[in-house]
């Protein structure tokens, strides 16, 4: 059995997108800056699409900027409001568990001469509103907060943090990366008071390589990519439309069935957490639960073992899903979201995160909890821990990370 | 990151050599869990030749495997033999490991050197003892 | 019939290259990053596309790093070196034909404290070598020239202008935008002297939404948009993989044919020359001829009339093409190539550009050329201007596209 | 750029009171070639009435359209009327214009408004000598 549950990193394409791309890669294949009469029904229909995303979050049509996917629209977000008001004030809030981009954005920042202050979280990895509070001050000029923490699957408060900012008597712009709850839970850009959101397609079963950032009108912002103008100035470059039809297809497919995944899938995350509390012995969820916690998200740290070894030994078993451990990361460091909750190394170097497609079965939840059990016993029979005390005393500094990086980057 | 080659793959699956040796004549745990890497080797050793040996893992799958391929090399040198090896032979007898897993090669090796280092030395001390 | 020849700005996706990108919708739709071993796959897949993209231009795997098309490409490499090497010195060359990505990036790098020079073309749209010579100082950095100018289709002596550089006392780097040569025309980076390439894979039938740039080793070069790594650090975000892989095929396609094509489109071209310059009267040639023009270009100006109109009334016949005309770009200003080349206002306006892709045929030359003949005749007919005298009468200044400007943004 | 309509692109194709009238009793040329759009009227007046109208055209696909249209609309009109008309009536009229070509529906109407203009300061003018 095949059972895909890394979802939160990618999702496979639907083939109902693919008929949808194939009409602007083979029939309307112009570019919506042609002057013939096919490019300007391209045109029209490409204004449709952001049109309708502008529908599905309660924005206007020009409040939406198509870009190459999430990524790209962290930074043209991030960067583009803090450039251009960095005169005004330099000081910026991120939350302690975005994602890697938005962090490393906020590094690029500091070594601008921004001050960027991280949000702490709960033990449920959700931000701290009293001390959002706290570290606002004159200079703020934005904040950002991810929708849905991406590792751990905490629920984060925006309309609570965009009515703490409306409180300062300064205007503080908020930023959410909603890459994790665009099309799989309800977005109201008003009712949640959000100035710039980042979206991307191949999140929900649309094509890799699109998102979109919405940013409200008179947001002050400069481009990050300069060019020829032709759809929009504030991206310009050649339109992938084949990408942005089959990101509306997906869309309009996710927000038909929204009610229905959510009903669906809060059922089997909940459903999942019980089989494996039931029956596997030491392990911890991370993140909250209940309805602190997206549906789409289980994660847990099984003890004693490493979760690079379990996860490639459950894709042996056709399982696939995601681990913080260090060892499964680019920079050899153990996730920082569970340290951000108050997870020890361990704890992130055990920790597997199971994230639901919309395509996802009871069945396949019941093999990977079957295939788990085996993994995890099969591996902790060849773990030298094998006890809270053998853990404790093998604990270790984790300076022995920065040697493992040298002997990395000589090799 | 590049892709883990077929017998990477078989090692992990089914590592050589696993568990404990009750009693051994060396041993030794290297790494930690907080860089999330460690291994235990456990020695035989008669008349300075490695007539067994086993290994324990907490870590990732070139971890494991490379353990596994440490023991299988090993087993029936000599001790002056086994020093030698060095990660880059286990590597290459493994047909490679992706570049970002190569310091999980070192492990093994590490902890195999421990084992021994401790093996002379508590040789040298009984040797002293008796003397 | 339905002719396009606007393939220099986009082109109709190859039927085979989908077959390739369906792979990587459907089946390894996993992204290089992840731990288990479809991800690995697919890392090593794109690995080996990396690879095979060095390979066309003479180049080192890792010298390759993938865009979301030749517009970021050229942010990215030109804000890349040049914000890079700000102290060693502030100054860049770019032609004065460069694509309006180019164009755009300059502007801005002027308000970053940059001095830009526009190094002059000929009346055939060739950069003038002695002109750079002269233009060369200690504090020039970075030199941006254009590989086929993509208005007038003139190739630029990329060699010859590298060794230019390299008679420099300093390291000055070249950058070529090439998005209308690659795949095209053969390019060798060693050979013709290139430290950063843009290519875009919708100019090639490849899909949209995909490019990559060449960026020689040891090149000094900050990256644009940062984020998670996983392929790339230099280029963060969710790989569009089906986008790498489409995009190789469609390399694979036309490398395979590239003599072929050379040699048939030099000949639909001189073909289509030679057909206007006979049957419609009162035309000039924008561009240069033979050996020095791209075998993809052809590049008319209409007397006495205008092109926007021309190529609407040619849309209506089904064939699609491009102008220089004021009334067709977004700025409303007429096309700057053919200023540049040494044009007036009226032959921009009535330029019209026909770019072959790799299926146009002659049949399709030959309909479009009588179907332009009606057009240009009707559209004559109809307007004011009959002569040379009336041309002269009514110039103007130009002046007025100001005011126009200004209506349009009250509009 | 939004698309032009079918009734924009029927006027387009087929523009109405095309050309010239010898001996016209109004006139005028507007825009230039310089800014890529330049219209001439050519009016056919009697007893303050707009008896015939012809038009000519260098410019893009909307400057014909709308000089189409315009002509179609004030034909018949007093010049009084035919004053009155905006270059959003014409718009209007042509069902939309894309935004980027509103300001080519100027030039129709500028050059209407001059060759009324300039006619009736030959009439006044005219007057005054007969006077
Ligand atoms: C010469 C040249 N450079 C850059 C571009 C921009 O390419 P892309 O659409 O991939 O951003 C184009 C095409 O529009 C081009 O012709
Ligand atoms: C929360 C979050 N933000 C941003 C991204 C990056 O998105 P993209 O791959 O579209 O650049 C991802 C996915 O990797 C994500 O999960």
């Amino acid at each position: 059995m095949f059972v895909f549950l890394d979802n939160c990193r990618t999702t496979k394409l639907d083939e109902k997108v693919l008929d949808d791309m194939k009409i602007y890669f083979f029939e309307k294949f112009q570019r919506p800056d042609g002057i013939y009469l096919s490019a300007q029904e391209v045109h029209e229909e490409v204004s449709q699409a952001q049109e309708y995303f502008a529908k599905t979050i309660n924005a206007q049509p020009e409040e939406i900027v198509f870009t190459s996917g999430a990524t790209e629209a962290n930074n043209m977000a991030i960067f583009g409001v803090a450039r251009r008001l960095k005169e005004k004030g330099n000081h910026i809030i991120v939350s302690a568990i975005e994602h890697g981009s938005v962090m490393s954005i906020a590094k690029r920042l500091q070594k601008e001469g921004f001050e960027v202050d991280f949000l702490p979280v709960d033990s449920e990895g959700i931000i701290k509103l009293d001390e959002l509070e706290k570290l606002i001050k004159p200079t703020t000029i934005l904040v950002s907060v991810i929708s849905v923490a991406h590792f751990v699957g905490s629920l984060e408060p925006l309309k609570e943090i965009s009515e703490i900012l409306k409180k300062s008597n300064h205007k503080i712009y908020f930023h959410t990366d909603a890459a994790e709850r665009y099309a799989k839970l309800p977005i109201d850009v008003e009712d949640f008071g959000i100035d710039l959101m980042s979206v991307s397609g191949h999140k929900f079963h649309g094509p890799k390589g699109i998102g979109f950032l919405y940013v409200r009108k008179n947001t002050p912002f400069e481009p990050l990519i300069f060019g020829a103008s032709s759809f929009d100035k504030r991206r310009p470059g050649g339109e992938n439309v084949p990408g942005i039809m089959g990101m509306r297809k997906a869309a309009e497919i996710a927000f038909d069935k929204m009610e229905e995944n959510i009903k669906k899938f809060t059922g089997l995350r909940d459903y999942m957490i019980n089989r494996i509390e039931k029956e596997i012995p030491d392990v911890t969820l991370n993140g909250a639960r209940g309805e602190k916690r997206t549906p789409y998200n289980v994660n847990f740290s099984f003890k004693y073992i490493e979760g690079e070894a379990i996860s490639l030994a459950l894709s042996m078993e056709g399982v696939e899903v995601a681990t913080g451990s260090a060892c499964a990361s680019e920079n050899l460091q153990p996730n920082y979201a569970i340290l951000a909750i108050g997870g020890d190394h361990a704890r992130a170097h055990g920790s597997i995160r199971f994230t639901f497609g919309f395509n996802n079965t009871k069945e396949e939840i019941d093999y990977t909890v079957d295939k788990l059990k085996e993994v995890v016993e099969r591996l902790r029979s060849m773990s030298p821990i094998k006890s809270d005390d053998d853990l404790e005393k093998y604990m270790g500094s984790g300076e022995e990370l920065h040697k493992h990086e040298e002997v990395d980057s000589n090799a | 990151m590049l892709k883990y080659n077929e017998l990477v793959i078989q090692h992990f699956k089914n590592p050589r050599n696993l568990g404990k040796i009750e009693n051994p004549d060396a041993q030794a745990t290297e790494g930690s869990v907080a860089c999330g890497d460690m291994m235990s080797v456990y020695l035989k050793i008669k008349d300075g030749k490695i007539e067994d040996v086993k290994f324990e893992s907490y870590g990732c799958a070139a971890n494991i495997a490379t353990g596994s391929m440490m023991t299988e090399v090993i087993k029936g040198m000599t001790l002056e033999e086994a020093e030698q090896i060095t990660w880059k032979d286990i590597i290459e007898k493994l047909g490679g490991l992706p570049k970002s897993k190569y310091h999980c090669s070192n492990l093994a090796i590490d902890t195999l050197r421990k084992a021994i280092q401790e093996y002379k030395e508590s040789m040298e001390k009984s040797k002293v003892e008796s003397a």
